[in-house]
C-alpha cells in the first residue's frame, strides 16, 4: 500500500511492469519489491528446501527470500534481488523455484516431510541399492533444488571490466560513508565513492532525523552535490565493492544498464578493480531476524525494511503494523507508521525494562512465539510470562539488533573481535592493510558516532597523503545502543535461521548433537549460510544458537570465514571480453588473406592463424589437397609461411658464449654466414625446443624457436642473462614480428629463389646471405623442413603480403604452389623432423637420439641434470619410425605382436602420423621402449578408440631421403 | 624483378566513437637499442647527434621529428628517424615489428581505463611518460603524448584486435554517455 | 549407529532425538602404535584403512584444527581416473573402484556421482594427446571415449561451438568420471574409523617430532607429547613445516588455487567439463550451485585465498567456452594450500627416520586420491612395503629422474 | 595483489610471470654432485612466512625480479633486480 506524501520515488514517473504474467505500475526509484508491496503482492517466492511460502524480507542486497527471475529478450537472469532490481518500463520478472504456481507449488509437499529432511538427511540414506542414486535419488534432488533458471542460451549482454586509481575509496554512503568522501575531497585528495543503491545517503534516506540542524535529506542533498561538484571526486553509484585484495586493490559491481531496457553497447555491468592508497568501510551493519516459530512467513520483515519501505518508497506493507524488537531504535519504525497514519496493533519487546510508553499497545519482557496464516501473515502469538495472547496483524517487522558490515575486513582472512556490548562482531584494525571500517560497520551505532569516526578516518587518511583539512562534523543525534541479546525464541516448531536455505535452530542442534560442534562443521552440515544471501541474515545467530547448545561462548565458538564477493557478481561480468574471439589475441600472418582467398581453411596454431591446406576444384577432402602439395614440393616447388617461428636477434662479443650455454651444441665456432640445428634443454634435462640458429656476422647471431616456445624461450634466455651471465657482452631481442619469411621447397627452389634475386646467391646447405629483392634488404636461409632442396626468404613484415603473393604466382608457373600445416606435417614426417608433439615436454635428448648433440667440452643449461640415472637407458622409450600399410594413429600405444594388451604390456606410443604419398605407405614416428635397439622389428600399434590394431615395422624416423643428398643438392 | 608494395598492419585506418579518435600513426623507423655492458657513453656519444639522449625509465624524448622511447633495462626505441652509427649497443631494427595506434579525446583515457591496469591519472602520468604494460592480453608500450592523447605501440600480428578491443570500448563509453546518476 | 532410509524415517517420528555423534570427541591418550598427523581426507582414510585393512585400532589423528578442514573440504569435487603415466594410471585406477564402493563400505552417502568428466581438445595435436591419454586409460582398465565435435555436441549442446576462440575439435569421456560431496567424504571416513577405534583428536597441534637415533619416537604436541612407534605425516599443504620438524626439506613448494561456486540454479550442466585451451572446469552441485576453477594463481602462497587475474581469466575462459553461463552469480570464492611437487605427482613413501612415513604432494589432484592415498599409505605403514599401485610415488625419484610428469612442464613446481 | 618493479613502478600483479624460491639463482657450478642439482631444481624451505622469489615483468620491461615477500599475509618488503642483484 502507498502512503501518500512519504518516500522518494517519483510519482510523476509512473512505470509499468510484470511479475508472473501480471502487469503492475510502480514509480521511477522503485525496486520491484517496493513496487510489489505497493500493490499488496506479499508472497514473492518459494524457499528452497521446504518450498515454503516467502514474501519479502529485507530493503537491500542481502534479500534471502524475494528472487526472482528477469525475463530478456534472450537470456533471463536468475535470483535477481527484488529488493535491488530498479523497476523500468517493460521490466519482466517472475518467481522461481516452484513447481506449477507460485500460489500452489506442489512440492511445497517438502514442507509436510520435513522432519525426515533434518540437516544431513542425505548423508545417512540413498545408498541402497547402489544404482538408485543417481539413476532416482539424485535426479530428483537436483530438479527439487537450485534456486532460479539459466535460459540455456548463449549470454548475448554487453558486459565491461575497468581499472581505476585513487587516493581514498570510500565504501558506502551513509552518513560515515558521505562524511569521510567530503573530508578527504575538500583536502584535495582523489576520492572514489562507492554506493550500492542508485541514491546516496544510506540509511540516512530510510529514517527521519536531523543532521546540522536539517533534515538528513537535506543534509544528504547538500553533501552530494558538492562533492558532484568536486573535480577530485568520483561518484560510483549502483555500486558494491565486492572484495578486498592485495595491496590496496578492491574488486567492485557497477550495475551499469540493469535499470534500464537493453541498449546496444550499454553494459549491463562493469566490473572494477581499483586501486587505492587508503580505504574506508563504511558499509553500515545488517539487521538480524529472530528465530521463533513460522517466523518466515510472507508479512514478517526486518524493522530496518520495513522503515526504509515507508520512508523512501511511500510504502507500508501492511495495514495492521506490529513490532518484534530488542533494541530503543527500533522504535522509531512504530513511531514513524504512526506519524503516517498506520495502525501499529502492538509493539513487542523482549526487555523487560524496556519503555512500555508509546502511542501504541507495548508488550515488554514478551516474545513472539508463532505465526499463523497460509501465504501470509494474519496473526502473532506472544507469550508473556505464562500468558500467550493472539495478535491479529498482517506485517510484523522483526529487529535482533544489529550485525556490522564487516566482510570485506575478513577477505584477506582477518578474524573479527566480538564484542560483548554490541553482541556482535566488529572489524579487527588492520586486518585489511589500508582499510578502516568507520561508522555502524565498526560498531559506532550513533548518526553522530558514523559522522565523527567517517571524518576522523578521513582527516588520518589525508593526512598520510601529506595534506591538510578542516571540516566541522555536524549534530546529530548520539543515543546509546541498548540491546539484550536475543537469537532465538524458545518453542517446540521450526524457527528459521538461514531462510534462503531453510536451515532451522532445530538444524544446527542436531548437528551439535551429532558431533559436529565446530562452527565450520555446522555450517558444512547444515548448509546454513551457504544460500544467496551468503549467511548475511543469519550467521551470527546461527552460531550464537550453536554456542549455546555446545555450551561454549560465542567468541570461543567462532566464525566461519567470510569470502568475497560481498554480494554475488555475475560471471559475464568478472569475464566481460572474454566472450567468443575475445579470450586470447589473435595473431594474423601477412599472408592471411592471400591464403583466405585461396580458400584454405584457417586453423588456430598457438594464437596465430595458418592455413590448413589449398583446395584446388575437384578436390573433395583435405587429404587429396595435402596429397597434391606434398608430391608439388617432391617433384617441383612448393611455398609456405613460416614467419611464426620466434625469432630471436642476439647481439654481442659474447653471443657465441651465450649459446654455447643455452644450446647443447657448440654455436661459437659456427662461421660467419653458416646456419646450424640447435638443441635446447630446461634445466632439469628434458627438451625445451629447438631450431636453427645463424650467424649473420661475428658478434651477430638471429636464433629461430618453434612457433608455440616463442615466448617461453625468450623469458628462458632471459632468466639464464639475467642471472648468471648479467656482464656478459650479450643482448637481444624478438624480431618475431619484423620479418616475414616464407619457406621456399622442392627441386625448382632454387631457380624460384634465384627470380627474385637481384643477384643469385650460391648457398650452401646450412648457409645464410644478406640479399636484395626488389630494391628491399632481405635474407636468405638455406635450411629445409621438408627433406628437399629448401630455402627460406625473409623481408620486412611490411613486404610480407606482396612477396607471398608474387611467390605463388610463379611458383605456380613452375608446376608449384602454396601447402598448408597438413603437408608441411607430412614433409616433416617422412624426414623424421620432430615437433612438439614429440618434444612433450618428457624427453630427453636420448630419447630422441641426439644425446651427441650435448657437447661433452662445455657446461650448458640442463646438461648435469639430465645425467639422472632415470633420465637414459633402455628403460626409457626411444623414438622410432613406424611403417604401416593399413592407417595408422597419433594417440595409440605400442605392444609386441601377440601379447596381451594392458598397462604393463605397453611398450610405446605414438606421437605423429600421416600418409605418405611419397612412401606409399602409413608413417608414424612414436616412443618405444629401447626403441633404437629394435629396428626392424614388428610391432602391434593398438588405438581402442579409434579402433585399430595394426601391425608396423619399426624403422629408423628418417623415411625419406635419410642420406640427406636432397637437401645438398 | 618484383614489385614490392609495402603494406602497414592496419592500411591507414582510422575511426570516431563519441569523443574518441582512433588512427593508425606512421611512425617511421623504431630502432631497438640495447646497451651492452660499458657501453653508455658511446651511445651517448652516438645519439648526440640526433639531440637526444637514452631516457630516463618509464619516458620518452622528443627532438627535430626523432622521437626515443624508454623500453626496458638499458634499452630504448629510437623512432622516426635513422639510426646513427652507435658503438657500444646492441642496435635493432624494429620498424616492421609493431603498429602504432593513436588514441586521443577527452574520452581516451576512460577508453584505456577499460583495457590497461596502469594509473593514467596526469599526475602519476604526464605527458612525456612511456610505460610498458598490457591492453587487454597484449604486451604494449604506452606513450601519454598529449593530456587526451596517447600512443600505443602493438605488436603488428596483434594489431588487430588491439584495434577491435579499443573500439569495443570506446563503444561501450560512448553508449553510457548521458546516462546520470 | 547404522544409517539407513529407514532409522531416518523412524528418528524424524521421533524428532530426531536419538541420533548419536558421528564420532567421539577424546582426550589424546599418552601412547599409540601409530599416529598420524593431519585430519584431512588422506590422514582420515589412511587411520581407516589402517584399521579396516591391518587391524591397527591404536591410532590417533591429530588435527590442527577441525576434521576435514583442509582441502578435502575446499576443493571441487571431481573424482576421476583419466592418468596415462604408468605409477599414476594404477594408482587413480585402484582409488576410482574404491569410490564406487565407498557408501557401502562407510554406510556414509558421500554422493558419489558417475556424471561422466569430458576434456575438451581444440587442435589435433591436443586430440592426439588425448587420444594416447585415453588408451592409457583402457590399458589399465577404465574407461574412455574420444568423442569428435557432433559427439560433444549431443553432451554439451550449451557449448559456444560457433564464435569461440579455440573451436571445440572434440573431447575426451570419461563416463566413470564424476564428483562427490567432499565434506561427506572426510565425514564418512572420520565415523569409520572412529567406530573402529581411531581416537580423532582435534584442535591438537603438532609442534615437534620426537626421533632418537634415527628412529621416530612419538610427537609433541600442544596437548602434550604422545608416544608412537609409528608416525604418518599427512599434511598435504603444510608438509613442509611438519616435515621440517623431522629435519627434511621436501620437494614442494605451496600454492594457492582458488575455486568458485556460484547461486544456486536449476540443473543445466550434468557433466564435469573441462576447457583444453584456458585453465576452467565445471560441474554443478546436487544444491544447484555451478561449481568451477581453473589454474593455480602460480606464486607461492600460504594464505589460502587468492587474487583477480586469475579470477577473471578463469571467468573468461568460461565466457568464450559457454556463454550460457553469464548471468550465473559467483557466489563465493575461496583458496585451499596445493602441496606442488616438481612434476605434478604425489609421494607416499617412508623417509630417513625409521618409522616415519609421508604422504604429500598431492598437487591440485588429491580428493579423487583420498581412498587410495589412504589404502596404500596404510598398507605402506603396516607392512613396511609399498602398495604395488603407489611404488612409484617415491620420495627420492626427483633426485634419480623417475619423475611422473604427466603435463611435461618440469620442474617448476607451480606448472603442474 | 600489486609488485613494484624497480624500473617500471607499481604494477598489477597480472604483468608478472612467477618462477619460483630464490634457490633457482644458485646454480651448481659444473661438476656438482647430483644431490646438488636436486636441491637447485626440486628441494625447497617453502616457508610459511618470509621468502624470497624470482617473479619475471612479462608484460614490463623484461626483467626478473627477486621479491621479498610473505607467503601467509602476501606483503612485499622488498624488490630487486636479479640483473643487478648484491651477489
Amino acid at each position: 500500500m502507498r502512503i501518500d506524501g512519504k518516500g522518494l520515488v517519483d510519482r510523476t514517473k509512473p512505470v509499468r511492469f510484470r511479475f508472473d504474467g501480471k502487469d503492475y505500475a510502480g514509480y521511477k526509484g522503485d525496486t520491484l519489491a517496493s513496487a510489489l508491496l505497493a500493490n499488496d503482492v506479499r508472497l514473492v517466492g518459494r524457499s528452497f528446501k521446504y518450498h515454503r511460502p516467502r514474501g519479502v524480507l529485507t530493503a537491500g542486497s542481502e534479500e534471502p527470500n524475494a528472487l526472482v527471475e528477469v525475463v530478456g529478450a534472450q537470456n533471463q537472469t536468475p535470483n535477481v534481488r527484488a529488493t535491488v532490481q530498479e523497476v523500468f518500463e517493460g521490466l519482466v520478472t517472475q518467481s522461481q523455484n516452484r513447481l506449477g504456481s507460485l500460489k500452489y507449488d506442489l512440492l511445497a509437499v517438502n514442507d509436510y516431510l520435513s522432519p525426515f529432511l533434518s540437516a544431513g538427511f542425505y548423508y545417512k540414506t540413498f545408498m541402497w541399492p547402489r544404482a538408485f542414486w543417481e539413476g532416482l535419488y539424485e535426479p530428483i534432488i537436483r530438479r527439487a533444488a537450485g534456486l532460479g533458471s539459466l535460459s540455456g542460451k548463449h549470454d548475448e549482454g554487453t558486459y565491461e571490466k575497468a581499472f581505476a586509481f585513487c587516493d581514498v575509496l570510500v565504501i558506502g554512503s551513509g552518513p560515515a560513508g558521505l562524511m569521510a568522501a567530503l573530508t578527504a575531497g575538500r583536502a584535495g585528495a582523489d576520492v572514489i565513492l562507492c554506493e550500492e543503491s542508485h541514491a546516496l545517503g544510506g540509511r540516512l534516506l530510510s529514517d527521519s532525523q536531523t543532521i546540522g540542524g536539517m533534515a538528513a535529506g537535506d543534509w544528504v542533498a547538500q553533501v552530494v552535490a558538492e562533492l558532484q561538484a568536486l573535480p577530485n571526486v568520483r561518484i560510483m553509484a549502483r555500486t558494491t565493492v565486492t572484495g578486498a585484495y592485495d595491496n590496496g586493490t578492491y574488486g567492485a559491481l557497477e550495475r551499469v544498464g540493469l535499470h534500464k531496457p537493453a541498449r546496444p553497447n550499454l553494459p549491463r555491468e562493469c566490473f572494477w578493480r581499483i586501486v587505492a592508497k587508503h580505504a574506508v568501510l563504511a558499509s553500515g551493519a545488517l539487521e538480524r531476524p529472530v528465530a521463533f516459530e513460522n517466523n518466515d512467513r510472507p508479512g514478517i520483515m526486518m524493522a530496518s525494511g520495513v522503515r526504509t519501505y515507508l520512508n523512501r518508497y511511500g510504502v507500508v506493507p501492511g495495514k495492521r503494523v506490529t513490532l518484534f524488537a530488542n533494541t530503543d531504535q527500533a522504535r522509531g519504525v512504530a513511531r514513524e507508521l504512526m506519524a503516517a497514519g498506520v495502525t501499529v496493533a502492538a509493539i513487542i519487546d523482549p526487555r523487560p525494562d524496556a519503555s512500555a510508553v508509546e502511542d501504541c499497545p507495548v508488550h515488554v519482557g514478551a516474545e513472539v512465539v508463532g505465526s499463523r496464516g497460509r501465504l501470509g501473515l494474519s496473526g502473532i502469538q506472544v507469550r508473556k510470562g505464562s500468558e500467550v495472547i493472539e495478535i491479529e496483524t498482517d506485517c510484523l517487522a522483526m529487529s535482533g539488533g544489529w550485525n556490522p558490515t564487516i566482510h570485506l575486513t575478513c577477505h584477506m582472512n582477518g578474524r573479527p573481535r566480538w564484542d560483548e556490548e554490541l553482541a556482535a562482531f566488529v572489524p579487527m584494525e588492520g586486518a585489511v592493510p589500508g582499510l578502516v571500517a568507520v561508522g555502524a560497520a565498526n560498531g559506532s551505532m550513533s548518526t553522530h558516532g558514523a559522522l565523527a569516526t567517517g571524518h576522523a578516518a578521513a582527516v588520518k587518511a589525508v593526512e598520510a597523503l601529506g595534506r591538510k583539512v578542516s571540516v566541522p562534523v555536524p549534530e546529530a543525534e548520539d543515543a546509546p545502543y541498548r540491546l539484550k541479546a536475543l537469537w532465538s525464541v524458545e518453542g517446540k516448531g521450526r524457527a528459521w535461521l538461514d531462510f534462503a536455505n531453510d536451515v532451522t535452530t532445530k538444524d544446527v542442534k542436531l548437528a551439535a548433537q551429532e558431533g559436529y560442534r565446530s562452527v565450520e562443521h555446522m555450517k558444512r552440515y547444515t548448509t546454513q549460510g551457504m544460500a544467496p544471501d551468503q549467511g548475511k541474515n543469519s550467521n551470527v545467530s546461527a552460531l550464537a544458537v550453536l554456542a549455546d547448545a555446545t555450551g561454549r561462548g560465542i567468541a570461543e565458538t567462532g566464525v566461519t570465514t567470510f569470502r568475497p564477493p560481498y554480494t554475488p557478481v555475475s560471471i559475464a561480468a568478472l569475464g566481460a571480453g572474454g566472450r567468443a574471439e575475445g579470450f586470447a589475441p589473435q595473431r594474423f600472418l601477412t599472408s592471411d588473406q592471400a591464403s583466405r582467398d585461396r580458400h584454405a581453411p584457417m586453423i588456430e596454431a598457438g594464437l596465430w592463424y595458418r592455413p590448413s591446406y589449398f583446395p584446388k576444384p575437384g578436390e573433395a577432402t583435405w587429404r587429396e589437397a595435402c596429397d597434391r602439395e606434398v608430391d608439388m614440393v617432391r617433384q617441383a616447388v612448393g611455398v609456405a609461411d613460416v614467419s611464426t617461428l620466434g625469432k630471436i636477434d642476439i647481439q654481442g662479443k659474447d653471443a657465441g658464449r651465450f649459446l654455447d650455454f643455452v644450446y647443447t651444441n657448440t654455436f661459437s665456432t659456427l662461421p660467419v654466414g653458416r646456419v646450424r640445428y640447435g638443441l635446447m634443454l630446461r634445466e632439469d634435462g628434458l627438451v625445451l625446443d629447438d631450431g636453427t640458429s645463424a650467424r649473420l656476422g661475428e658478434n651477430h647471431y638471429l636464433m629461430t624457436t618453434t612457433t608455440a616456445a616463442a615466448g617461453l624461450v625468450m623469458r628462458h634466455l632471459d632468466f639464464v642473462q639475467q642471472a648468471f651471465c648479467a656482464d656478459w657482452q650479450v643482448r637481444f631481442i624478438s624480431v618475431t614480428e619484423s620479418w616475414a619469411q616464407f619457406a621456399v621447397a622442392g627441386p625448382k627452389a632454387r631457380a624460384l629463389v634465384n627470380s627474385f634475386l637481384e643477384e643469385p646467391v650460391e648457398l650452401p646447405f646450412m648457409g645464410v646471405a644478406p640479399v636484395r629483392i626488389g630494391g628491399v634488404d632481405g635474407r636468405l636461409f638455406r635450411i629445409s623442413f621438408s627433406g628437399e632442396e629448401g630455402y627460406e626468404l625473409a623481408v620486412p613484415t611490411r613486404y610480407g603480403e606482396a612477396l607471398f603473393r608474387d611467390l605463388l604466382a610463379r611458383a605456380e608457373t613452375m608446376g608449384g604452389g602454396p601447402y598448408g600445416m597438413e603437408a608441411l606435417n607430412v614433409l616433416r614426417i617422412e624426414k623424421g623432423f620432430i615437433t612438439h608433439a614429440e618434444i612433450h615436454g618428457r624427453v630427453t635428448a636420448y630419447d630422441i637420439g641426439m644425446e651427441k648433440m650435448v657437447s661433452a667440452k662445455k657446461d650448458c643449461i640442463g646438461k648435469a641434470a639430465a645425467t639422472r640415472p632415470g633420465m637414459w637407458g633402455p628403460e626409457r622409450e626411444q623414438l622410432v619410425g613406424l611403417k604401416a600399410q593399413a592407417p595408422i594413429s597419433a594417440g595409440a600405444h605400442l605392444f609386441m605382436p601377440g601379447a596381451e594388451v594392458h598397462r604393463e604390456t605397453d611398450q610405446g606410443y605414438v606421437t605423429s602420423v600421416c600418409w605418405s604419398p611419397t612412401l606409399g605407405a602409413f608413417l608414424g614416428l612414436g616412443f618405444l621402449k629401447d626403441g633404437r635397439a629394435r629396428m626392424g622389428e614388428k610391432i602391434r600399434l593398438v588405438d581402442h578408440l579409434r579402433g585399430l590394431d595394426v601391425i608396423c615395422e619399426v624403422m629408423n624416423p628418417v623415411f625419406h631421403d635419410p642420406e640427406g643428398e636432397k637437401l645438398r643438392a | 624483378m618484383p614489385e614490392l608494395i609495402a603494406k602497414s598492419a592496419l592500411e591507414g585506418r582510422s575511426l570516431s566513437v563519441g569523443t574518441v579518435r582512433l588512427a593508425e600513426v606512421d611512425v617511421g623507423p623504431i630502432t631497438s637499442v640495447a646497451l651492452l655492458p660499458g657501453g653508455a657513453k658511446a651511445v651517448a656519444k652516438g645519439l648526440k647527434s640526433l639531440g637526444l639522449a637514452m631516457p630516463e625509465p618509464n619516458s620518452f624524448a622528443e627532438k627535430k621529428g626523432a622521437r626515443i622511447v624508454w623500453t626496458g633495462r638499458e634499452q630504448a626505441f629510437l623512432m622516426s628517424a635513422d639510426c646513427p652509427v652507435l658503438e657500444g649497443a646492441a642496435v635493432t631494427d624494429q620498424s616492421d615489428g609493431w603498429a602504432m595506434l593513436g588514441l586521443s579525446g577527452a574520452a581516451a583515457v576512460d577508453v584505456l581505463a577499460r583495457l590497461v591496469p596502469l594509473d593514467l591519472r596526469l599526475a602519476v602520468c604526464p605527458v612525456g611518460t612511456a610505460l610498458r604494460s598490457q591492453l587487454n592480453h597484449m604486451n604494449v608500450v604506452i606513450l601519454r603524448t598529449g593530456d587526451h592523447a596517447f600512443e600505443i605501440l602493438v605488436f603488428r600480428s596483434m594489431a588487430q584486435t588491439a584495434w577491435h578491443e579499443i573500439e569495443a570500448a570506446a563503444q561501450m563509453l560512448a553508449a553510457r554517455a548521458g546516462m546520470k546518476l | 549407529m547404522r544409517y539407513s532410509g529407514l532409522k531416518v524415517i523412524t528418528e524424524g517420528l521421533f524428532g530426531n532425538k536419538g541420533w548419536t555423534p558421528a564420532w567421539r570427541d577424546p582426550a589424546p591418550k599418552a601412547e599409540y602404535d601409530v599416529v598420524i598427523i593431519g585430519g584431512g581426507g588422506h590422514g582420515l582414510s589412511t587411520a581407516y584403512y589402517l584399521a579396516k585393512n591391518h587391524g591397527i585400532t591404536n591410532v590417533a589423528v591429530l588435527e590442527k584444527g577441525y576434521l576435514g578442514g583442509g582441502n578435502v573440504g575446499r576443493n571441487t569435487t571431481i573424482v576421476r581416473a583419466n592418468y596415462f603415466l604408468p605409477g599414476n594410471s594404477e594408482f587413480y585406477s585402484h582409488s576410482l573402484k574404491l569410490w564406487e564402493g565407498l557408501e557401502a563400505d562407510l554406510n556414509y552417502n558421500v554422493m558419489h556421482s558417475q556424471r561422466g568428466l569430458i576434456n575438451l581438445f581444440h587442435s589435433d595435436g591436443q586430440r592426439d594427446a588425448f587420444a594416447r591419454r585415453g588408451n592409457a586409460m583402457i590399458n589399465q582398465g577404465d574407461d574412455a571415449i574420444l568423442l569428435d565435435r557432433e559427439g560433444v555436441r549431443e553432451h554439451l549442446p550449451y557449448l559456444d561451438f560457433e564464435q569461440t576462440r579455440f573451436p571445440i575439435y572434440g573431447g575426451l569421456l570419461h563416463p566413470r568420471g564424476g564428483s562427490a560431496r567432499h565434506d561427506a567424504v572426510a565425514w564418512g571416513y572420520a565415523r569409520g574409523a572412529d567406530k573402529r577405534g581411531v581416537d580423532l583428536i582435534q584442535n591438537c597441534e603438532v609442534t615437534g617430532i620426537d626421533i632418537e637415533n634415527g628412529v621416530v619416537r612419538g610427537v609433541q604436541t600442544t596437548r602434550g607429547a604422545i608416544r608412537a612407534k609409528k608416525v604418518g605425516i599427512v599434511v598435504a599443504g603444510r608438509s613442509s613445516q611438519v616435515a621440517a620438524m623431522a629435519g627434511m626439506r621436501l620437494p614442494i613448494e605451496s600454492h594457492v588455487l582458488q575455486a568458485f561456486v556460484t547461486e544456486g540454479l536449476k540443473p543445466v550442466i550434468n557433466h564435469v567439463v573441462s576447457f583444453g585451451m584456458g585453465h576452467f572446469y565445471i560441474s554443478q552441485s546436487d544444491k544447484g550451485g555451478l561449481v568451477f576453477g581453473g589454474d593455480l594463481d602460480f606464486y607461492a602462497s600460504y594464505a589460502a585465498r587468492g587474487n583477480l587475474p586469475m579470477v577473471e581469466h578463469v571467468m573468461e575462459a568460461g565466457m568464450t567456452l559457454m556463454p550460457m553461463i553469464g548471468r550465473a552469480k559467483v557466489l563465493r570464492s575461496w583458496g585451499g594450500i596445493m602441496d606442488m611437487s616438481p612434476d605434478g605427482s604425489p609421494v607416499i613413501d617412508k623417509t630417513h627416520v625409521d618409522g616415519l612415513f609421508l604422504d604429500c604432494g598431492w598437487n591440485y589432484g588429491g580428493f579423487k586420491a583420498v581412498p587410495a592415498s589412504g589404502w596404500c599409505m596404510a598398507h605402506l605403514m603396516a607392512t613396511g612395503e609399498p602398495h604395488e599401485v603407489a611404488r612409484k610415488f617415491r620420495l627420492d625419484r626427483f633426485a634419480t629422474g623417475h619423475l611422473l610428469d604427466e603435463e611435461g612442464t618440469g620442474s617448476q613446481h607451480n606448472l603442474h | 595483489m600489486r609488485l613494484t618493479c624497480p624500473l617500471c613502478g607499481e604494477r598489477d600483479r597480472r604483468e608478472f610471470y612467477y618462477y619460483g624460491a630464490e634457490d633457482f639463482l644458485h646454480r651448481p657450478g659444473e661438476g656438482a654432485p647430483l644431490s646438488d642439482w636436486d636441491n637447485y631444481l626440486h628441494l625447497r624451505d617453502n616457508p610459511a612466512g618470509v621468502t624470497k622469489d624470482l617473479w619475471y615483468h612479462e608484460a614490463g620491461c623484461a626483467q626478473w625480479l627477486l621479491v621479498t615477500r610473505n607467503t601467509v599475509t602476501h606483503e612485499i618488503t622488498g624488490v630487486e633486480l636479479v640483473a643487478e642483484r648484491a651477489k
